[in-house]
């Protein structure tokens, strides 16, 4: 609808939750690249982290009428009708990094990463490093109330459940942060005699990990090594830590959710063939063992 | 036209000219879909800013209400989900919880003589805190009630809908009209804007009256609560974050003084439709990065407000010198 | 005392304590039904807070109150105001913002229908408004009009609240001859009524025109209750101050002074404020300003101090052009300005009385020369001293201060800067007898030691003593100069009628 | 010179009771608490942490203090804090000196603080308002300069500004202490804190009696941006990277709290830095209590929210009226007068 546009151009509509993260930065870079290699039209909208600006951003993208969008929800609930609109005016919707909680024929597809399961790959790692000697863990939480916190929480949990010897002893959040994450690492620290009770620590993701290694070290203890690091998303800067030897596993959480979104899309629009409701993306543990400064030059320029 | 008018003057002025502008860039934001959505998207937004209004009118403010309404939603959720109370029983309930908590912030800065900041400040946690320890998961609503209430709407031609949560905000904007310039509560509430003292000696309840405005921010809050688990069907502890200030810049935009006194209601509906506008715009345009888009939020709405001195300003020279 | 049923408000051995002071004590006040009972003192006697303790404002320590012979106990003023007693406060206490009809109908609007009906209640109060001969748009937010107007309003609004007791607290500071016939006018139709009245003022001869007794309060005691044709004024200024007062304003006309015009002001003005004027004051002059309500006095003083920048014309002194376009510009040609409307634009009320004093001279001085605590301290006693303001200590916030004792610190505020020109705009407003005469020698005094004065006064005998020029201002402008001889009450009078005259031929 | 002393004390006497019956409180339900030790040659303890921690909030409410002082309020302080954080974050990194780093950074926030003051002072417009635009496209400036991202840094000095010691304190608290005992003097010696008093209660007023209100507000303001240009700094060296989505979020409301519950009336006017400093320290207390205390976050907020409560209603004006009732009439009197104000 849109006189400058040609005629085969592609416009989407992407609905990106904020920019509150690392990880989010890169995410949202590498929807902008991926789009620009395919010579999409990508209109962009941050929602400040707010549901109800997503929802006025795909209203909007739906009252431009563009030909597709794309969301990654702030949270799961709360979208039927707003994707209704969107079947209603034929626009096929897919979903990034988080499902909803709405019937699936409301949109195309989603393409996310299993965030239980995340959390589960993590505490697999942790139960079989320890291989059954008593550990009691530390668990630095995202956001209350945000669904990574949540499932990465319940998958790490289910995880553990049967390993008798693992323990989580103290659970605070840290927000997602690097200064929270060090600041209620240096209280767990406290709280536990120095540490000297901490075996190991789980964080929901790799900032918030960072912090707390640098709150290790200055407490006086070896992160990598007093006390295991664990944590979640694979950002360029814990594999500088695992290179140094104070962060022992990460799982990975892609940020380039966009690249198989516009692939099933063309497709899609190309023939019709509708791709299945759910694109999981790979959920990979990374450890020291796997050449973290080679993972780190990788992973350097992709805007994390 | 009188003074008093200019600000509210200003203002529409304003909106009508920054509207016809981005319509000349995007003719579709003259379609009935996006004002459609400009009252569904905003209706939450706007309940609240009535509310707003009366208690920044009376010289106050009230930073609790992006917590009541998540509070509200969370509440709604929770009780639909594990009784088998009728929606609409969950409705007075959960009203009548909200209006009590805004009494009860009322009374604490009345009679312990605290400053509302502050005092809904701590309103703002405990109402967020609630939400947390009622649940830290989002629910949806899945009641058929709900489903009947969405259904509800007018068809405009051209796809727009003007839904009950849209139709609501507007009769809500009514009735606070109506309340602020036709009731004697509403005289006493420009009353202690203007001065608690001097209020106090011309013999005006201030002490009640500062409680039933607190007591009807919180219900606005709450009626924006049930709004905004309408509008999403769940009820989320993180929801609504930084509602109050968005809320307040509606007010203030609309042209009301924040050291209370002098403003109207109507202007926070040109207020929040202000806001609506810059947000439309940045979307339609899309071609803006997350730092661009704060950055251009903030240049506009200084740019309004710039706007709105410049004409208060430009036609009190004129005044003068006529 | 009289019989008590004639009494319709008794208060009895009313106590009340402030930190610091006992401002009321033991008090006892009576009064009758259909009389006029002045209520006077000194600045600090206690006579605000005896209103205010009767009225709900402040609550009592002590005593008893009774209305009609039965004991009431306002609680608040909106209780007071429910028992039929009206009262208009000290300083103009009316809510600017809201429109005049708001201001008068405020609590009691006519409703229909449940809603207030603007359009009736904007009839009644244009109505109430007419009475005093007022005209005007009763629409306009009440702090678009001048102090006098909004005085007029307060009245206004006491008058139509009180169904038994008017209580007036320094009610004609504001006002003018005329206005002040009109008040009392009606004063005396509610006393023919029945109403008991409260007057609080300075001016004795408004005591000895309207009121039927006298109490006079001193140091928060009773003096005594007189009936004012018993009592003569010497008497009575001996009752409110505890000795004889050595002379009141001393009728002795101002020489002219000598000299080449230091400050000379031509085609001087701003626009919608004051029209463009000249104007030549000498070294050890007095200029009084005189006018009518609202001819643009305020604004006359405000420009020449830059507080509003004059848009036309220069300013000289000693023959050099200077800037006067902010009052800091005004501050350092060492210009000097104290306002009419002390509580918004005079005194800062958290700060001490200490501190209001030596604002202006510390402000001048800037941030980076503080005045030592020490100097501080001998500045504000110094004037605490030789204004004899009221005041506990020097510490205690000013606007706890009576309202006369805040306007000697403003005064104080500006001695302290020791400027050549200084500019007053009613300067005695609100200032007892014994204060008043001081201020009214301090002027002349000012005067004999070189410095220039302007003063704006609504009493003309008390500007016809210390003026050597008088300029009368109408309509915003200058319509006369009176000189010498010529300074007379009658001639000033003259004058404004001719001006007006003029205008309507 | 005693008298002064003890005029002083009894100001802060509130805050102090406060800070004590809070730390008497985690320290029984966390009995180490009040342990100190010297460990790498720095004082290391739960204590230390509350004043470490507390560092930014302490920094900003110093500024705070000044802007509320004249009856304003600034909201802007997070956002520049992400600013500054990421201006020196990416100075340094770009090459240029530790010096040259901090002198340009705290010049961003200087500046920063002078749009914020000119907004209120020259055009005129309302404090929360002109600050809110410089809180909204702030933050958006900071994620500009790191694009998203957080930028991280190894300069050993500017990493010394956010966990080196001095003195046996970490440097954070040097910095504060430094910076909170500069500004009361300049304040108190000079006779800025009248001059911003009086433009705080009376602003008209102030300017008739020829104090430069325009020069002195954007001049708080300014203050108000250095401060938080060095709490930027030191959030940054603390994690040794700029986060500019997250650093300083939220925190002008702990700041605007850390003033009030200081005893500072957001009418303006009569001011204390001491007392404010305070307050950011029982703010920070809180929060390191309930982060000892091992309860589950989702009570977190209300935890809070009740103590803030609760010393809210123990500094109100009503409630010290009603208990000096019973205590000596000496003290009974002071609170009355308060009362009046
Ligand atoms: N709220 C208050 N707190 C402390 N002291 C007060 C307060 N109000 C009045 N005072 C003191 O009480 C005394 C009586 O004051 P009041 O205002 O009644 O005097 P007044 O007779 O009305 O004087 P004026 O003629 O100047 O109006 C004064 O010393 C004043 O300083
Ligand atoms: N009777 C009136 N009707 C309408 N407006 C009036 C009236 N009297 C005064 N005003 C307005 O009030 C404003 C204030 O005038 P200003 O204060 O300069 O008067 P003034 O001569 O200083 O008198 P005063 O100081 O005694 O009030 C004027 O601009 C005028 O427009
Ligand atoms: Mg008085
Ligand atoms: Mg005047």
């Amino acid at each position: 609808t849109f006189g400058s546009a040609s005629a085969a151009e592609l416009v989407v509509g992407f609905s990106q939750i904020g920019s509150e993260s690392g990880w989010r930065a890169a995410e949202t870079t590498l929807t902008k690249q991926q789009a620009e290699q395919r010579g999409i039209d990508l209109k962009f909208a941050d929602a400040q982290q707010k549901q109800e600006n997503q929802i006025k951003a795909i209203r909007s993208f739906i009252a431009q009428g563009v030909n597709a969008i794309l969301v990654a929800p702030v949270v799961a609930t709360g979208w039927d009708e707003v994707l209704q609109e969107a079947k209603d005016a034929e626009i096929p919707v897919i979903l990034l990094d988080r499902t909803v909680d709405a019937s699936d024929d409301l949109y195309l597809t989603a393409v996310t990463s299993d965030l239980v399961h995340e959390g589960n790959v993590a505490g697999k790692w942790l139960a079989d490093t320890v291989a059954g000697k008593p550990c009691n863990v530390v668990e630095l939480q995202g956001t209350t109330g945000s669904s990574p916190a949540i499932d990465r929480k319940k998958g790490f949990e289910q995880a553990l459940s049967g390993h008798d010897n693992l323990k989580i002893i103290r659970s605070q959040t840290g927000d997602f942060t690097r200064t929270k994450g060090k600041e209620v690492m240096e209280s767990f620290l406290k709280a536990e005699g120095g540490g000297k009770n901490i075996c190991a620590l789980y964080a929901h993701n790799d900032d918030m990990a960072v912090g707390a290694i640098q709150a290790i070290k200055e407490a006086g203890l070896k992160p990598g090594t007093d006390i295991l690091v664990v944590s979640i998303d694979a950002v360029p800067d814990i594999f500088q830590a695992m290179a140094a030897g104070e962060a022992n596993a990460t799982v990975e959480l892609t940020p380039n959710m966009a690249g198989p979104a516009f692939d099933a899309l063309a497709a899609y629009l190309k023939d019709g063939k509708a791709p299945g409701k759910w694109i999981q993306t790979e959920s990979k543990l990374y450890t020291q063992a796997d050449d973290p400064m080679k993972v780190y030059e990788e992973k350097k320029g992709l805007g994390y | 036209m009188k003074q008093k008018y200019l600000p509210l003057t200003a203002t529409i002025l304003i909106f009508v000219l920054s509207y016809a502008l981005c319509a000349a860039q995007y003719p579709n934001i003259l379609s009935t879909r996006v004002i459609g959505n400009l009252l569904t998207d905003n209706a939450f937004l706007g309940i609240a800013a009535v509310g707003m209004t009366f208690v920044i009118l009376s010289g106050g403010i009230d930073l609790s209400v992006g917590s009541v309404i998540a509070f509200t939603g969370v509440f709604l959720a929770v009780v639909l989900e594990h009784t088998s109370m009728h929606p609409l029983a969950a409705f007075a309930l959960v009203l009548t919880i909200t209006t009590l908590f805004g009494a009860l912030m009322g009374v604490i800065i009345h009679y312990l003589e605290m400053p509302a900041f502050i005092v809904t400040l701590a309103g703002m946690f405990l109402a967020r805190g609630m939400a947390f320890v009622l649940s830290i998961d989002s629910i949806p609503i899945k009641h058929p009630f709900y489903a009947t209430l969405k259904g509800l709407y007018y068809k405009l031609p051209g796809g727009g809908r003007i839904t009950l949560i849209g139709g609501l905000m507007l009769l809500v904007f009514a009735v606070g009209i109506l309340v602020a310039h036709r009731t004697r509560f509403g005289t006493n509430v420009y009353a202690l804007g203007g001065g608690t003292a001097t209020a106090k000696l011309m013999g005006v309840p201030v002490a009640s009256t500062t409680v039933k405005i607190y007591a009807f921010s919180g219900l606005l809050a709450g009626l924006s609560g049930i709004v905004f688990s309408l509008y999403t069907s769940a009820g989320y502890s993180l929801a609504a974050v930084g509602v109050e200030l968005d809320a307040i810049t509606a007010v203030v935009i609309g042209g009301t003084l924040l050291t209370g006194g002098s403003g109207f209601v109507a202007g926070t509906l040109v207020g929040l439709f202000i806001q609506g506008l810059i947000q439309t715009y940045i979307t339609f345009d899309g071609s803006l990065s997350s730092w661009w888009t704060k950055i251009l939020i903030g240049a506009l709405l200084f740019a309004f407000i710039l706007l709105q001195k410049g004409i208060i300003h430009l036609s009190r020279d004129a005044r003068q010198r006529a | 005392m009289q019989a008590t049923s004639d009494n319709i408000l008794s208060a009895v051995r009313i106590d009340k304590g402030f930190p610091g002071t006992k401002a009321l004590d033991k008090v006892d006040f009576l009064l009758q039904r259909g009389e006029v009972h002045a209520l006077l003192g000194e600045n600090g006697a206690g006579k605000s807070t005896l209103i205010k303790c009767l009225t709900g404002a402040y609550r009592r320590d002590g005593g008893s109150i009774l209305l009609d012979g039965v004991e009431v106990d306002p609680r608040d003023t909106f209780d007071a105001q429910r028992l039929g007693i009206g009262t208009v406060y000290q300083e103009v206490n009316l809510l600017p913002n809201l429109s005049v009809a708001e201001n008068l109908f405020l609590g009691r609007q006519p409703r229909r229908l449940g809603m207030v009906d603007i359009r009736a209640m904007n009839r009644k109060a244009r109505e109430l408004l007419s009475e005093y001969e007022l005209e005007l748009d009763v629409t306009r937010a009440l702090g678009s009009y001048s102090v006098a107007i909004q005085q007029i309003v307060a009245i206004a609004r006491a008058v139509d609240l009180s169904g038994k007791v008017l209580i007036l607290d320094e009610p004609t500071a504001s006002l003018d001859a005329h206005e002040v016939a009109m008040l009392f006018c009606i004063v005396r139709r509610l006393k023919a009524r029945g109403l008991g009245i409260i007057f609080i003022t300075h001016f004795l001869e408004q005591v000895y025109e309207i009121s039927d007794r006298i109490t006079v309060l001193r140091n928060g005691r009773l003096v005594g209750t007189r009936n004012t044709a018993d009592l003569n004024r010497r008497d009575l200024i001996a009752m409110m101050i505890g000795r004889e007062l050595a002379a009141e304003i001393h009728a002795v006309q101002a020489n002219a002074a000598e000299g080449e015009p230091r400050y000379r002001f031509r085609n001087y003005g701003r626009r919608g404020r004051i029209d463009p004027f000249d104007l030549d004051v000498r070294a050890g002059e007095v200029v009084g300003i005189a006018g009518l309500l609202g001819s643009g006095r305020t604004e006359m003083a405000e420009v020449l101090f830059g507080a509003h920048r004059a848009d036309s014309g220069t300013a000289e002194i000693d023959g050099r052009r200077v800037d006067l376009s902010s009052p800091r510009a005004a501050i350092r040609q060492k210009f000097g300005f104290c306002p009419e409307d002390r509580k918004t634009a005079g005194i800062v009320g958290d700060l001490s009385v200490r501190e209001n004093i030596v604002l202006a001279l510390q402000a001048r001085r800037g941030w980076t020369r503080p005045i030592s605590r020490a100097e501080q301290n001998r500045l504000a006693d110094l004037y605490i001293r030789t204004l004899d303001i009221r005041t506990a200590d020097r510490e205690k916030p000013i606007k706890l201060l009576s309202g006369g004792n805040q306007q000697k610190a403003i005064l104080a505020r500006w001695l302290a800067t020791e400027p050549e020109f200084l500019i007053l705009d009613e300067p005695t407003r609100g200032i007892d007898v014994g204060a008043h005469a001081e201020i009214v020698r301090l002027i002349e005094s000012l005067r004999e030691k070189g410095m220039s004065l302007i003063v704006i006064s609504s009493e003309l005998e008390e500007l016809i003593a210390y003026s050597t020029r008088i300029i009368v201002l109408r309509d915003r402008a200058h319509v006369a100069e009176l000189e010498g001889e010529h300074i007379t009450a009658h001639q000033i009078v003259e004058a404004i009628a001719a001006a007006n005259e003029r205008r309507a031929s | 010179m005693i008298p002064i002393l003890r005029t002083y004390l009894a100001r802060l006497l509130p805050q102090l009771i406060a800070l004590a019956a809070i730390l008497i409180a985690i320290s029984m339900t966390f009995p180490g608490f009040l342990n100190l030790e010297i460990q790498n040659g720095r004082l290391y303890g739960s204590l230390i942490d509350i004043l470490n921690r507390g560092a930014p909030v302490v920094l900003l409410a110093i500024g705070m203090t000044v802007v509320i002082a004249t009856k304003g309020i600034d909201l802007s302080v997070g956002a520049v804090m992400a600013i500054c954080g990421a201006v020196a974050a990416s100075f340094i990194t770009s090459g240029h000196s530790l010096f040259e780093t901090l002198l340009i950074t705290i010049a961003v926030g200087i500046l920063c603080g002078m749009w914020n003051g000119i907004l209120v002072a020259v055009l005129d417009i309302q404090p929360i308002i002109a600050t809110l635009v410089l809180m909204v496209a702030g933050r958006g400036i900071a994620q500009l300069v790191t694009e998203g991202a957080i930028l991280t840094f190894n300069d050993p000095g500017l990493i010394f500004i956010g966990s080196g010691s001095f003195a046996g304190l970490p440097m954070p608290v040097v910095v504060w202490l430094v910076f909170g005992i500069l500004v009361a003097l300049l304040v108190r010696r000079s006779a800025l804190g009248m001059l911003i008093e009086a433009i705080g209660v009376n602003r008209q007023a102030s300017t008739l009696s020829g104090v430069l209100t325009p020069v002195l507000l954007i001049a708080a303001y300014m203050l108000s941006g250095l401060s938080a240009a060095i709490a930027g700094i030191i959030a940054a060296a603390d994690i040794r990277g700029a986060d500019a989505n997250n650093a300083g979020l939220w925190l002008e409301l702990d700041a605007i709290l850390a003033v009030v519950v200081g005893g500072t009336s957001l009418l303006g006017g009569r001011f204390s830095i001491a007392a404010s400093v305070l307050g950011a320290i029982i703010i920070q207390a809180i929060n390191t209590g309930i982060l000892l205390s091992g309860f589950p976050p989702e009570f977190n907020l209300i935890i809070k929210a009740a103590i803030i409560v609760f010393i809210l209603v123990l500094q109100s004006p009503r409630f010290r009226a009603a208990c000096a009732f019973l205590a000596i009439p000496r003290r009974a009197a002071k609170t009355t007068e308060q009362e009046a104000k």
